[in-house]
C-alpha cells in the first residue's frame, strides 16, 4: 500500500490525534463526516456544471461558459442565485410538511455514504448488513417525495408525488433484487467484502469484477435501469416530467428549498452510482495489477465519474416513458428478468469454473427471457409500418 | 365542379320549396355564391354533404360579415312635369338597403376534390332577430369557426351545442368585428 | 422493443458530443458579445432618415409628404409639416418635416415605410444592440437622421442604385433648366 | 381489476393546464377534468393572444397588412404571406411573374422543413426528450432562418412576398446556398431518425395514442400532416395547384392508422418530399423580373367581389376571404387558421389517454398560438 493510496487515512489520524484522546473517536467520525460532505458537495457543484456542459455538447452548444475559467464558477453564481431568491411558501400549503420535506430528502441521502467503500479501507463506517442499511436508507426519500407533493396544495404537485411513489415504490424491487445476485456470489452483506470478493484476475487479463459474468451484466443493466429511475432521472422523470407537470412535486418549491431538493437527487444519485461500482464494477480495484501505482480511491473516482457520465449521456437521449408503460416495465420486465438473473447467477456457481458451457448456458437463460420479455412487457407488438404515398 | 346554378338545381330538386339565389361576384376570382333559406338551411347541408356527385364534405372556412344599413343615392329617371310639359328628368333618390349579418360557408369536397362552393346565410337584421341555424351537426369543423363568429359578429347559432364567446372573454359586452364598433374607452389609447 | 433504437439514438448523442469539438458543422453557437456574425446587406431593423451634406436636420432628404405615415401598418410614424419650404436636390421647393417621430414601442421593423417612400428618405437601418437606459422609446428627427455615407456603407447595392439614379435626375434636370435658361437668355 | 368504492369514484381532479404551462405551445389552455391520471374531459379555451387581427386588416391598406400575416403563424411567415397574397391576387385578377412564382415554392417549401423539423422537436420535447432533438431541429432551422435573413432582411417576421410577385431578387449566390442548405438538410433528417424513429421509448409513447379516424377528421375539417396521417389524400398543393406546383414532382404520403406516430412520420416523410421540390426549383428557376411593375402596390384598390385564396400551409389549409368593396382597405378581411380548426377533435383524440399523453397528442397537433387566437 503506497502513501498516495492512504494519505486520506492517514491525514485523518494526523488531524484525530491532536485531538486530546477521550474525544478521539467522535473528533474522527466528525471529520469523516466533514470530509465527506465536502467531497460530495463539491461532486454536486461539479456534476450540475459538467451535467449541464455535457447536455450542451451532446446537443451542439457550449453550456454554461461565462462565470470563471470554462464557466466552472457557475456553481458558485446558482448557490447564490438560490439563496438570495425570495422563499414562496404558499398560502394554503402545509407550512411545516412544506418546510420538513426537503430535509427529510437530503438528510438520509447523507447517510448512505457511511457504508460506501471509497478505496482501499476506506468506508466510514464498516456495516456486516451495510448493503440493508444502504436500500433502508434509500427508500427514505419515498416519504419526503409525498411530503413536498402533498404540502403544497398544488394538483401538479400531487400528481407528481402519487407517480413519484407508485414509482419509487416499484423500482426498488428490481434494483434490491439486481443486487442480490452480487451477494451470492460475495456471500456477505457487507460492502468491503463484496469489492474484496470481486479482486483477482480471471483467464490471465480479465479482472473478475461482476459485470464480466453475464449475470453480472444483466444485473448491472438492469440495476443502472432501476436505479435511474430511483433517482427520478430521464427517461423516468415522470414525479417531476416538466412537460406534463410543471415540475411535479418541485412546483411550488423556490430558492433554497429548491436547491436542496436538487441536492438531495443529486446525492441520492451519486449514492446509487457508489453502490453501482462496488457492486458490479469491482469498487475501488484496479483493472489490471499494473495499474495498481494509481491510488485506491482515484480508480472508485474514475468508475463513479463514468457511470455518472452515462447516466447524463441516457438523460440527453431518451424521451420519457408514460406512467403505466413505466409501472408495466418494472413489474412485467424487470422483476421478472432480476428474479431470472438470480436462477442465471445460481446456475452460474453451480456449474464448474473455467468452462466455456457456463458461458454459454448463463448467457441463454437470460437472452431468451430478454427478448420475449422485450416483446411483450408492453402489452403491444409493435409493427413496422410502410408508409404509401398518394401520387 | 358544377356551376352554382346547377348546384342549386339540384338543390331545388332534392329540397322543393326551399329559397335559394345565386349571389354573382364581380371579381376576377369568380366565386359566385349561394344564399340560402336559414330555414331550410339544415336540409340543404345535409344534402351538400350526402349527395353523390356533390359530397362537399369538407367546410372548410366559416366567417361573418357585417353589412350595415347604408343609405345609396340613386340616379332615378322619373318622369316629372316641368314647366307644363312632362319631361323625363334624373334624379337622386336615397334609399335605404336596411343592415344584416352574414355567414358565409366555404365547402370543398375532399372525396372529389373540387371546391369551392360558398354558402350565405343572411339574418333578418342586425339587432334583434340574429338567429342563423348552425351547421355543426353537419360539418364538425364548424363549431369553433361559428363560435368566433357568434363572438365577434353577434350571429346566435341555433341548435349549436356549445355556443359560447371563443375568443373574447365571457362577460364581454359588445361584439368587435361589427362595423359600428367602438373600443371601450379604458382600452389601449393610441400611441 | 429490445433496445436497438436506444441504443441507435445513445450512438447519435455521442456522435454529436465528440462532433461538438471539432466539426464545423456541429459548432454552431456564436458566442455573441465577442463574435458577431457578419452583417448581411439586405437585414433590416429600424427605420432612419437619410440626410445630404453636413447639417443632419438641415440636409433631410424628407419632404413630410406623410406616405409612411399613413402605410405604416402599425400607424407608428408622427410627421408634422414645416410651414417653410426649402428647395430639394433638384432646385424644387419642398416642404420638410417640423417633427419626425417613430414609436419604436410600435414599429415592427417591416420595412414598408422604406418601400413606399418615393423620396429615397427613409431606409433601413441594421444596428440591433439598440438597448439603452430611460425608457424614450419615441425616436426623433434629430436620432433618426443619418448621413448618406453611412446609407451607402450599410446597403451598398442598393445606395449605389439610388445615387444613380438621383444623379442622373439632377443631370436631367440641370440640363432642363440649362435648356430653359438658354432661350431666356437669348 | 377491484373498482374503487363509489365515494371515491367521483374523485375528478379538475386542472387547468396552461396558459401558463410549459408545453401548450403558447398561450393556450385546456380545462382538463382526470380521473386518476386518465382523461374523462377536456375543454379547450382559448383568446389569450387574441389582437382582432381581422379588424386591424380592415383598417389598414391591403399592403400594410403583410407583415400582419407574419405574425399569425410566426413559424411559417413566408407561407402566411403566400396565403394573403394568393387572395389578393384572386381579388384583384393579378398575375406573378415567373421567377416570383419560383421563389414562392423555393421560400415556401424551405418554411415547410423548418415548421416541421421544429415540430418534430417540440413533439419529442413534450415526451420529454429534454430538448436534444429539438436543438438538432433548430440547428437546422438556423440555416434556413439565415437564408430567409439574406433574403428578405428578418430572420422570421420576412414581409417578403407582395401581390404579383415578391419584394427584392435573390441574393447573388442565395441559389448556391439554398442548395447547400437542401443537401445538409437530408443527412440532418438521416441523423434525426437514427436519434429517435426507431427509439422503443418514442414508439410506445405515440403509437395508439391520439387515434384520429378518417371520416372525423374530414368531417372536423382536420387539413395538412393530421389529416394525411389519418390516410385522406387531400393535399392542397396537388388538389388546387395554386402556384407552379404542377411543374413538380413529388409525392404525398400518408399514414395508416392515424396516431401520432403517424403524425410524426407523416411529416418526416414529407420534409423528404419537399427537399425533392426544392431540388427541383433551384434548378429549374428562370431568369426574368420578380414583380410585375405595372402592379400599384401601395394604394391598391381591387373592384368589389370577393376572393377565397387558400395554400397548403405547414400546418394544413391557410385560407384568407377578402370582400373588397372598391376600397383601398378590405371590407372583410378573414383568416381561416388551420391550427384552429385542427383543434376542434382535440377532445376526441384525448379522451380515454392521461395526461401525459394530452401533451404529445396537442404537440402532434402542431398549433402556433398566434394564428389560434389571431
Amino acid at each position: 500500500m503506497n502513501a498516495l493510496d492512504s494519505i486520506f487515512i492517514s491525514a485523518l489520524h494526523w488531524l484525530a490525534g491532536l485531538a486530546p484522546a477521550p474525544v478521539r473517536p467522535l473528533v474522527s467520525m466528525l471529520l469523516i463526516i466533514a470530509g465527506l460532505m465536502a467531497a460530495f458537495g463539491t461532486c454536486f457543484a461539479l456534476a450540475t456544471i459538467l451535467e449541464r456542459k455535457t447536455l450542451g455538447r451532446m446537443q451542439n452548444r457550449f453550456g454554461p461558459n461565462r462565470v470563471g475559467p470554462f464557466g466552472l464558477f457557475q456553481p458558485l453564481a446558482d448557490g447564490i442565485k438560490m439563496l438570495i431568491k425570495e422563499d414562496i411558501v404558499p398560502f394554503s400549503a402545509d407550512k411545516t410538511l412544506h418546510f420538513l420535506a426537503p430535509l427529510a430528502l437530503t438528510a438520509p441521502v447523507w447517510m448512505a455514504f457511511a457504508v460506501l467503500p471509497f478505496g482501499r479501507n476506506m468506508s466510514a463506517i464498516e456495516l456486516d448488513a451495510g448493503i440493508l442499511f444502504f436500500f433502508a436508507i434509500g427508500s427514505a426519500s419515498e416519504l419526503a417525495v409525498f411530503m413536498a407533493g402533498w404540502s403544497s396544495q398544488n394538483k401538479y404537485s400531487l400528481v407528481g408525488a402519487m407517480r413519484a411513489i407508485a414509482q419509487m415504490i416499484s423500482y426498488e424491487v428490481p434494483l434490491v433484487l439486481a443486487a442480490v445476485p452480487v451477494l451470492m456470489a460475495a456471500g456477505s452483506l457487507s460492502l468491503p467484502d463484496i469489492v474484496q470478493a470481486q479482486s483477482g484476475v480471471a483467464l490471465g487479463w480479465v479482472p473478475r469484477w461482476n459485470i464480466f459474468t453475464p449475470w453480472g451484466l444483466a444485473g448491472f443493466a438492469l440495476f443502472f435501469i432501476a436505479a435511474t429511475a430511483e433517482s427520478n432521472r430521464c427517461p423516468f422523470d415522470l414525479p417531476e416530467g416538466e412537460s406534463e407537470l410543471i415540475a411535479g412535486y418541485l412546483t411550488e418549491y423556490s430558492g433554497f428549498k429548491y436547491a436542496l431538493f436538487f441536492l438531495g437527487e443529486y446525492l441520492g444519485l451519486f449514492a446509487v452510482a457508489g453502490l453501482a461500482v462496488t457492486l458490479f464494477l469491482g469498487g475501488w480495484q484496479a483493472p489490471a495489477r499494473w495499474l495498481e501505482w494509481f491510488p485506491s480511491w482515484g480508480w472508485f473516482a474514475a468508475k463513479f465519474s463514468a457511470l455518472i457520465f452515462l447516466f447524463i449521456w441516457v438523460r440527453a437521449t431518451l424521451p420519457r416513458l408514460r406512467l403505466d408503460q413505466l409501472l408495466n416495465f418494472a413489474w412485467k420486465f424487470l422483476v421478472p428478468l432480476a428474479l431470472i438473473n438470480l436462477f442465471a447467477a445460481a446456475v452460474w456457481w453451480k456449474l464448474p469454473a473455467a468452462m466455456a458451457i457456463r458461458w454459454l448456458l448463463c448467457a441463454g437463460l437470460l437472452a431468451v427471457p430478454y427478448v420475449w420479455l422485450g416483446r411483450h412487457w408492453n402489452g403491444v407488438t409493435p409493427k413496422r409500418r410502410h408508409y404509401g404515398y398518394a401520387q | 365542379m358544377q356551376t352554382p346554378e346547377q348546384i342549386k338545381d339540384r338543390i331545388l330538386a332534392a329540397v322543393p320549396g326551399a329559397h335559394l339565389e345565386v349571389i354573382p361576384n364581380a371579381s376576377p376570382a369568380n366565386q359566385p355564391s349561394l344564399l340560402l333559406d336559414p330555414g331550410r338551411a339544415r336540409e340543404i347541408a345535409t344534402f351538400l354533404r350526402d349527395d353523390p356527385e356533390l359530397r362537399f364534405d369538407y367546410a372548410s372556412n366559416v366567417t361573418g360579415v357585417d353589412w350595415p344599413e347604408k343609405v345609396v343615392k340613386e340616379k332615378v329617371t322619373v318622369r316629372k312635369i316641368i314647366g307644363g310639359v312632362e319631361q323625363e328628368a334624373a334624379e337622386l333618390v336615397e334609399r335605404r338597403i336596411p343592415g344584416f349579418l352574414e355567414a358565409v360557408y366555404h365547402l370543398f369536397s375532399m372525396a372529389l376534390g373540387h371546391g369551392p362552393l360558398v354558402l350565405r346565410l343572411r339574418t333578418r337584421n342586425r339587432t334583434d332577430s340574429v338567429a342563423l341555424p348552425s351547421l355543426t351537426p353537419i360539418w364538425r369543423s364548424c363549431e369553433f369557426q361559428e363560435r368566433e363568429v357568434f363572438d365577434l359578429f353577434g350571429i346566435t347559432f341555433i341548435g349549436h351545442p356549445d355556443l359560447r364567446r371563443l375568443l373574447m372573454w365571457e362577460n364581454f359586452a359588445d361584439h368587435p368585428m361589427r362595423k359600428d364598433y367602438v373600443p371601450a374607452a379604458d382600452q389601449e389609447a393610441k400611441p | 422493443m429490445l433496445g436497438r433504437g436506444i441504443l441507435r439514438g445513445l450512438m447519435e448523442t455521442w456522435r454529436n458530443f465528440q462532433g461538438s469539438y471539432y466539426d464545423p458543422a456541429r459548432l454552431t453557437t456564436v458566442q455573441y458579445p465577442e463574435e458577431k456574425l457578419p452583417p448581411l446587406e439586405n437585414a433590416r431593423t429600424i427605420p432612419f432618415l437619410i440626410y445630404d451634406g453636413e447639417d443632419p436636420l438641415a440636409g433631410l432628404r424628407c419632404t413630410a409628404c406623410s406616405i409612411c405615415a399613413v402605410e405604416c401598418p402599425a400607424h407608428c410614424i408622427e410627421i408634422v409639416k414645416d410651414t417653410a419650404k426649402k428647395p430639394d436636390y433638384l432646385g424644387r421647393m419642398q416642404f420638410h418635416p417640423k417633427v419626425f417621430n417613430i414609436d419604436m414601442a410600435v414599429c415592427m421593423e417591416c420595412g414598408i415605410c422604406a418601400e413606399v417612400c418615393p423620396f429615397d428618405s427613409i431606409k433601413m437601418d441594421r444596428v440591433f444592440e439598440l438597448s439603452r437606459d430611460g425608457r424614450r422609446m419615441v425616436l426623433q428627427m434629430r436620432d433618426l437622421a443619418k448621413p448618406n455615407h453611412y446609407f451607402r456603407q450599410i446597403h451598398p447595392t442598393e445606395a449605389a442604385a439610388v445615387d444613380a439614379a438621383r444623379a442622373e435626375e439632377q443631370r436631367k434636370a440641370q440640363a432642363k433648366k440649362a435648356a430653359s435658361s438658354v432661350p431666356a437668355a437669348s | 381489476m377491484i373498482a374503487p368504492p363509489p365515494e371515491l369514484q367521483n374523485d375528478l381532479l379538475e386542472i387547468a393546464m396552461g396558459p401558463h404551462h410549459p408545453s401548450t405551445h403558447g398561450v393556450f389552455r385546456m380545462n382538463v377534468v382526470l380521473d386518476g391520471e386518465t382523461v374523462v374531459k377536456l375543454t379547450p379555451v382559448f383568446g389569450y393572444l387574441h389582437r382582432n387581427h381581422e379588424k386591424i386588416a380592415e383598417k389598414n391598406s391591403y399592403l400594410a397588412s403583410i407583415p400582419y400575416t407574419d405574425r399569425l403563424d410566426y413559424i411559417c411567415s413566408m407561407t402566411n404571406n403566400w396565403a394573403y397574397v394568393l387572395s389578393v391576387e384572386k381579388l384583384a385578377g393579378l398575375a406573378v411573374p415567373e421567377r416570383a412564382e419560383y421563389i414562392r415554392v423555393i421560400v415556401g417549401e424551405l418554411t415547410r422543413l423548418q415548421n416541421h423539423a421544429c415540430l418534430a422537436g417540440f413533439l419529442l420535447q413534450d415526451m420529454g426528450a429534454l430538448g436534444t432533438p429539438l436543438m438538432y431541429a433548430f440547428r437546422e432551422r438556423e440555416k434556413i432562418l439565415d437564408l430567409f435573413e439574406s433574403l428578405s432582411g428578418s430572420r422570421m417576421m420576412c414581409n417578403y412576398l407582395r401581390f404579383s410577385g415578391c419584394r427584392c431578387d435573390l441574393p447573388d449566390g442565395w441559389l448556391e446556398q439554398a442548395l447547400e442548405v437542401a443537401t445538409g438538410f437530408d443527412s440532418f433528417l438521416d441523423q434525426f431518425e437514427a436519434l429517435l424513429t426507431e427509439n422503443e421509448i418514442l414508439r410506445a409513447r405515440s403509437e395508439g395514442v391520439g387515434v384520429l379516424p378518417p371520416g372525423l377528421a374530414v368531417n372536423a375539417g382536420v387539413t395538412g400532416p393530421g389529416l394525411r396521417a389519418s390516410g385522406v389524400n387531400y393535399d392542397i398543393r396537388k388538389v388546387d395547384q395554386y402556384g407552379i406546383y404542377n411543374r413538380f414532382k413529388f409525392r404525398v404520403p400518408l399514414g395508416e392508422r392515424g396516431d401520432v406516430f403517424d403524425r410524426y412520420m407523416v411529416r418526416i416523410l414529407e420534409m423528404r418530399e419537399s427537399l425533392k421540390i426544392l431540388d427541383q426549383a433551384l434548378h429549374d428557376i428562370p431568369a426574368g423580373p420578380v414583380l410585375d411593375p405595372k402592379v400599384r402596390l401601395r394604394n391598391l384598390r381591387p373592384k368589389p367581389g370577393e376572393a377565397y385564396g387558400r395554400i397548403e400551409s405547414p400546418k394544413g389549409e391557410l385560407g384568407f376571404y377578402l370582400i373588397s368593396d372598391g376600397g383601398p382597405a378590405p371590407y372583410r378581411y378573414r383568416v381561416r387558421p388551420p391550427s384552429l380548426v385542427n383543434l376542434t377533435v382535440l377532445e376526441e383524440m384525448c379522451l380515454g389517454h392521461t395526461i401525459a399523453d394530452v401533451v404529445i397528442i396537442l404537440g402532434s397537433v402542431d398549433i402556433v398560438l398566434g394564428e389560434v387566437d389571431r
